[in-house]
């Protein structure tokens, strides 16, 4: 395009693109429901509900991240929530068998971050899709979480862990905090790193990428392994938050991480992403059960409820046409 | 402790188990019943499934924010609640501790012990399933268990009642674990039929399973040879029970344990003092009563000791 | 300098490359021609680390060459335009002109990416190149055809190596643009550099190359030093009414 | 490549092609799977077990391949399985009504054709993804089947449903017969009609079979209510199976729907299908849970075996390298 | 025929079409030129109802033509060579041929599709363009830059149609192919089409065309009679030394 055949206005230029919008349709999203929930309820946006709203979605935003990084390499990771539980169940064997809160932690994290590895490895280098790979370490790492803990829940009592869970700075509980260091960091790492450039060129095209010299495998093996890395944060933070490390699988947080990240604008192909996106797509998923149990809705109606938001915040950003 | 608001504002929340579960509908029913009766409002949450903990702890917390006098809460596992619960507890708001229990370790690190405790043990449950099955099986003879999700805490109480009371006396040959699914039961129960030819009983540790482990049963021509006893005490376990698709079936009565909840909360409105504990009726339901038990059905049929009828008068 | 001997390759039962040798000048335009579908592309990728040789030897200054993937390719001083062009689509242009070549600035413990630097360079590199430049913040899917290739070529032409290779790099250019990827290969030569040129274009073949090798049906049948030959011959070759 | 450059041999081609054996993994790893479990346990293949597997099979077999063709156009239809719980509960709800067999029958073919017929409109028109709306649909579908059953099973006892469930042909029940029927009049839909071309150039590329004037619109809505249809059909058989309509949602079947579909060799980027592929995944995540169970392997290990033995099925390709 | 009367298009701030016009007559090939980016392919694209022009008309025989989709325009008798190939790579050689123009047989109800005959029928097509002929059977993904176009080339002159679009149409192709392909587009001329051939190569359309147009960023900058003009006049148009 010659100088001649540019429009001056550079802000207008972002504003009238149909794809800056398709992008935010979780923030148009989140937006809207905030405004109907608060009309119909005014306790929604007391500060008291916000803070436990936030809470409640900080370990969705964190796995949702971990997600982001593997979608935006072309990817997906079904196996995020049960190496959560796993992180969970090695935490609470480590501090049962007395390694001590840090060691705890670590171990968490460890256990996340390897079967994440395990995941990238055989993806990278067995050449089996995504889906299957992550689908079969969904099995296995649920499975390994029940051997380990023999099918028990271990309760764990721990003043830092509760205090971890409870307080916080004003409205943002600690958990929150967590979660957004990790958002910001996630940022900087795709946005302001030659690593982030290669995961976008590995999603965008794996064969470019390739012929440019890029690792694609190496790539991959990144992306999952800092998905299991996240999932063993979150696994700490799930500690925190219910008391317990449990064996059972936290089903709903596979299926909400992957709509978090598709809500907040980035696509399953790979290629695009953003960090915001999906941070606001967790936040609009949890808004709207907090909503509805606030309003009272019933039981029955609560899922056709969430099915309707979730398609209409989609088709939201079609309005601006 | 009493833990109740001065104003004795009866206003109820309560945060109970997947909906999904004809066992929690019946619950609910409870509740909503004694709260119509009595002339209350209450609301009613429940988690999106059985396995749903943080889900219903974020409920619990949505609900803990706003002016209700008295909870009601039937937590997923022993510690899921426990951040609410303390919330509440903070607020000196009454709670009412249904079905499965608050884990007592956590409840006091997070300052918050329930006025009461309304249930049912799972684990004597579990207990009296095996005790049934005995008699069923005077002559010993391999069992087989079939549980809901694996790892679950309800699922695991009950199936581990079940060993104990049979431990010794049957050999229990197989633990399989069936989502709490009609027909994932019935598909492991096909599968246990046809590997153990020899079985002489099935332990399933909810109603809906143990009617698809009925259907395996009967598919393969053995009903009345094959043993089938059930927890729960759902209307068409009941019936099966009549029709001798089912032999037994524990049944716990979900509807008088909200009932009773709903009335603690009465109680403790008025001021009253609670009972740390009230134990909820079990009976174990076979061919011979069966029809009692479906007349009375969501109700006990037997006689049962509430002790919140007369504190609220 | 590149010694390619006898190298082959099939794709399950089509015999892309059949016993193919040729070398390549340092300071000189090497061409390469022939049918489509003849294994030009094939023999580039070969060179450049995408597909292994299964039988013959590439070898750079008598070194024999065994790049496992691209990336080793590109260290030892090979750049590529694909006929595919492999641009990333859903990145901006000048993303893809620095892919994996990315300029840094170290804060501390990080590397962190120079956008400023990279965008003013990249726009730079582009306008020597493209008449309609596109803006170097767009994402290549919004591209022409011809900014694709122009961008494509940048990108191997900026960063020192001995060897580029450019297969088909004006086909989908205009007039004013191919004229200014000639002067470029032009430079690149009088540089020193190894240059292997792909070309359905005699004219272009006959007006830049030193050197013809000429492929048929997987085989390379010949090839000549371009003064000595006549785009008469060359055709004859292609075509199999001579042989090499 | 001219004649001189072809090798002879047309057999030897497809055999020694990679891709030929990428395609056929799930076969590979049903044979092994078949061989390690006759080993260790005789009664694996007696009759009596192969027709209870295969009958355990023919609801995942048919929503697989209701998922083929929506993967072949490079969609994924998450709400599979909850829209045959919503058939389901219409078949109770009508039965009780008194609508007869025939016309419960109806009912759910009728519900889960409409649920994938908006499912199709919404994707197709409202240019939303396809994850967002099918997991959208997968919420709406179980609310409403929550709703309509008021959250109560219903049991149905019917003699034609009963001999459908239990009789057969030989060792193949009905539902499997039934299964067959579909398997093979999707396999002559996908690869001898003009739609089934353009199911897979729509997958292949949008933009291309655009351009060749193919409405990838009406393609997109025809496989959402084919898939749909099929969750019909898969609800009348669940019946018939467990005797009782319930608004459970079963939540295995849809990971299991899409495993079967990749462990075919179902590409899930679109464009590449096939119909035996699927139709041996279902049999091979059949038979793996079945095995399990027949060797008494503990509930414990199975996830962990069942997710090794996934991973395994897909690199066992790799070794054909 | 084809009028093209005052069509504008913006891409967000990327005015691709700026006031267009034009026309195409009946059994004459019309060349459309122009650097790259200066919007020829978009200008195809508005015409073969992919996009639709934010202003103006298109009208065909005097009536003004409103496709929602291309597969209006394929109705209309508009067939279409894109420059990005539009070829399905999945698909193989033959069902891309037949892409939505599959031959049926029909049995009682069904519509079986006649795989024997397309085979047959796609075997004759793409020999007549192609020098090393592809097998049929084989999927596009593993054809060579020069074997797709031809058989998108095929794909587009095989149907009865009264406009060929073809966007640079010879780009990736060797002498021979492109000798054939002159051929053809002079036969569709010959049988009475109208052909519409955007070309970067002035030596093909000087040879092959009646008219030419010249588009300069966006804009339509002039239109000659080929015999009423030259190379130079036309590259003059091009660059903006001369005005339309
Ligand atoms: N990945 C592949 N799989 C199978 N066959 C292939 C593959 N890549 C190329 N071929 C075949 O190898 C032969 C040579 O292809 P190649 O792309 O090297 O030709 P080319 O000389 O570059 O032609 P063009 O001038 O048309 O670009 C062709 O017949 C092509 O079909
Ligand atoms: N979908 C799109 N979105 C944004 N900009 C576009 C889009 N398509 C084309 N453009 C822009 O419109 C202008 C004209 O593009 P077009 O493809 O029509 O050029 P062209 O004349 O065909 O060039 P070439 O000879 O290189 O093929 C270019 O600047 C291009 O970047
Ligand atoms: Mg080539
Ligand atoms: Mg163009």
């Amino acid at each position: 395009m010659t100088a001649a055949a540019v429009l001056p206005a550079k802000k207008e230029h972002r504003l009238t693109d149909l794809g800056f919008w398709a992008e935010w349709a979780a923030a148009v999203g989140l937006v809207l429901l905030v405004v109907v929930f608060q009309i119909l309820n005014p306790t929604f946006l007391s500060s008291g509900n916000i803070a436990s709203m936030l809470v409640a979605a900080a370990i969705l935003v964190i796995l949702a991240v971990g997600q982001t990084f593997v979608v935006a390499t072309g990817g997906i990771d079904l196996s995020v929530a049960s190496v959560m539980t796993l992180g969970a169940v090695v935490f609470g064997q480590a501090y049962t068998m007395g390694w001590g809160l840090i060691g705890s932690c670590l171990g968490a994290v460890v256990a996340g971050s390897l079967a994440g590895l395990a995941n990238g490895l055989i993806i990278a280098k067995g050449r089996i899709t995504d889906f299957i790979v992550t689908l079969g370490m969904l099995s296995a790492a649920s499975g390994a979480a029940l051997i380990l803990a023999d099918g028990k829940p271990v309760t764990i009592v721990d003043t830092f862990l509760l205090k971890l869970a409870t307080g916080g700075i004003g409205i943002f509980g600690w958990p929150v905090i967590i979660a957004i260091v990790i958002a910001v960091a996630a940022h900087g790492l795709l946005f302001w790193t030659r690593f982030g450039t290669h995961v976008l060129a590995t999603g965008g095209s794996a064969e470019a990428a390739t012929a440019t010299g890029i690792s694609t495998g190496r790539v991959k093996i990144a992306v999952y392994t800092i998905a299991g890395l996240l999932a063993g944060v979150g696994a700490i933070l799930l500690i925190a938050r219910v008391g317990a490390a449990e064996p059972a699988s936290n089903t709903s947080f596979l299926l909400n991480s992957v709509a978090a990240v598709v809500l907040g604008g980035v696509s399953l192909l790979g290629g695009r992403a953003t960090i915001l996106g999906p941070v606001i797509g967790a936040l609009l998923l949890t808004a709207l059960t907090n909503g509805l149990t606030l309003l009272g809705v019933s039981q029955f109606y609560q899922p056709l409820a969430v099915g309707l938001v979730v398609v209409l915040a989609a088709l939201l950003t079609r309005f601006q046409k | 402790d009493e833990g109740t608001t001065a104003g004795g504002d009866a206003k109820v929340a309560a945060v109970i188990k997947g909906l999904d579960n004809p066992f929690f509908q019946s619950m609910e029913a409870g509740i909503n019943d004694q709260a119509k009766t009595s002339g209350t409002t209450v609301t009613v949450q429940a988690a999106n499934s059985i396995s749903d903990t943080t889900g219903q702890a974020d409920k619990l917390t949505g609900l803990a924010g706003q002016d209700f006098g008295c909870y009601i809460v039937n937590p997923i596992s022993g510690t899921n609640l426990i951040q609410g619960i303390a919330q509440l507890a903070a607020q000196k708001k009454t709670i009412v501790n249904i079905d499965s229990p608050v884990d007592a370790e956590a409840a006091k690190a997070a300052n918050a012990t329930p006025a009461t405790y309304i249930g049912t043990n799972n684990v004597s449950a579990g207990q009296k399933a095996g005790e049934q099955m005995l008699t069923l099986l005077p002559g010993g003879g391999k069992v087989a268990a079939i549980g809901g999700t694996a790892g679950d805490v309800t699922s695991g109480a009950r199936v581990e009642g079940f060993t104990t009371a049979v431990t010794g006396k049957l050999e229990l040959v197989q633990t399989v674990a069936a989502n709490w699914e009609r027909q994932e039961a019935l598909t492991q129960a096909t599968n246990i039929l046809r590997a153990q030819p020899d079985l002489a009983g099935f332990f399933v540790a909810n109603d809906d399973m143990g009617l698809g482990v009925a259907r395996a049963v009967a598919t393969a021509g053995k009903t009345g040879q094959v043993k089938v006893i059930s927890v729960d005490g759902i209307k068409d376990a009941l019936e099966a029970v009549k029709a001798g698709q089912v032999d037994a079936v524990v049944a716990q009565y979900p509807y008088a344990i909200g009932q009773m909840g709903m009335e603690a909360c009465q109680a403790a409105a008025k001021g009253a003092t609670l009972p740390a504990s009230v134990e909820a009726p079990v009976e174990v339901v076979t061919k011979e009563n069966a029809d009692k038990a479906l007349a009375a059905t969501p109700k006990p049929f037997g006689e049962y000791a509430d002790p919140f009828t007369s504190l609220i008068g | 300098m590149i010694n390619v001997d006898s190298v082959s390759l099939s794709f399950g039962s089509v015999r892309a490359l059949v016993d193919v040798s040729l070398t390549i000048n340092k300071g000189e335009i090497t061409a390469l021609v022939g049918d489509n579908g003849a294994g030009k592309s094939t023999l580039v990728r070969c060179i450049s680390g995408i597909h292994r040789p299964q039988s013959g030897t590439i070898s750079l200054d008598g070194e024999p060459l065994h790049f496992k993937n691209p990336e080793e390719a590109r260290e030892a001083g090979i750049e590529t335009v694909h006929q595919n062009l492999a641009l990333v689509e859903d990145l901006t242009v000048w993303q893809n002109l620095f892919l994996n070549r990315e300029l840094v600035h170290r804060i501390g413990p990080f590397a962190v990416l120079d956008k400023r630097g990279m965008q003013r360079q990249a726009k730079e590199m582009v306008s020597t190149l493209a008449v309609n430049v596109p803006a170097v913040r767009n994402r290549v899917r919004r591209l022409s055809g011809g900014q694709r290739q122009a961008v494509a070529i940048c990108r191997a032409a900026s960063f020192s190596s001995r060897l580029v290779i450019m297969d088909e790099p004006t086909a989908a250019l205009g007039v004013q643009e191919t004229a200014r990827v000639e002067e470029l290969i032009l430079r690149l030569r009088d540089e020193g550099h190894a240059v292997l040129l792909i070309s359905h274009n005699f004219a272009q073949v006959m007006r830049l190359s030193n050197q013809v090798w000429v492929m048929r049906a997987g085989r390379c049948v010949g090839g000549r030093r371009t003064e000595a030959t006549s785009g008469e011959e060359i055709v004859a070759l292609i075509t199999g009414a001579k042989n090499g």
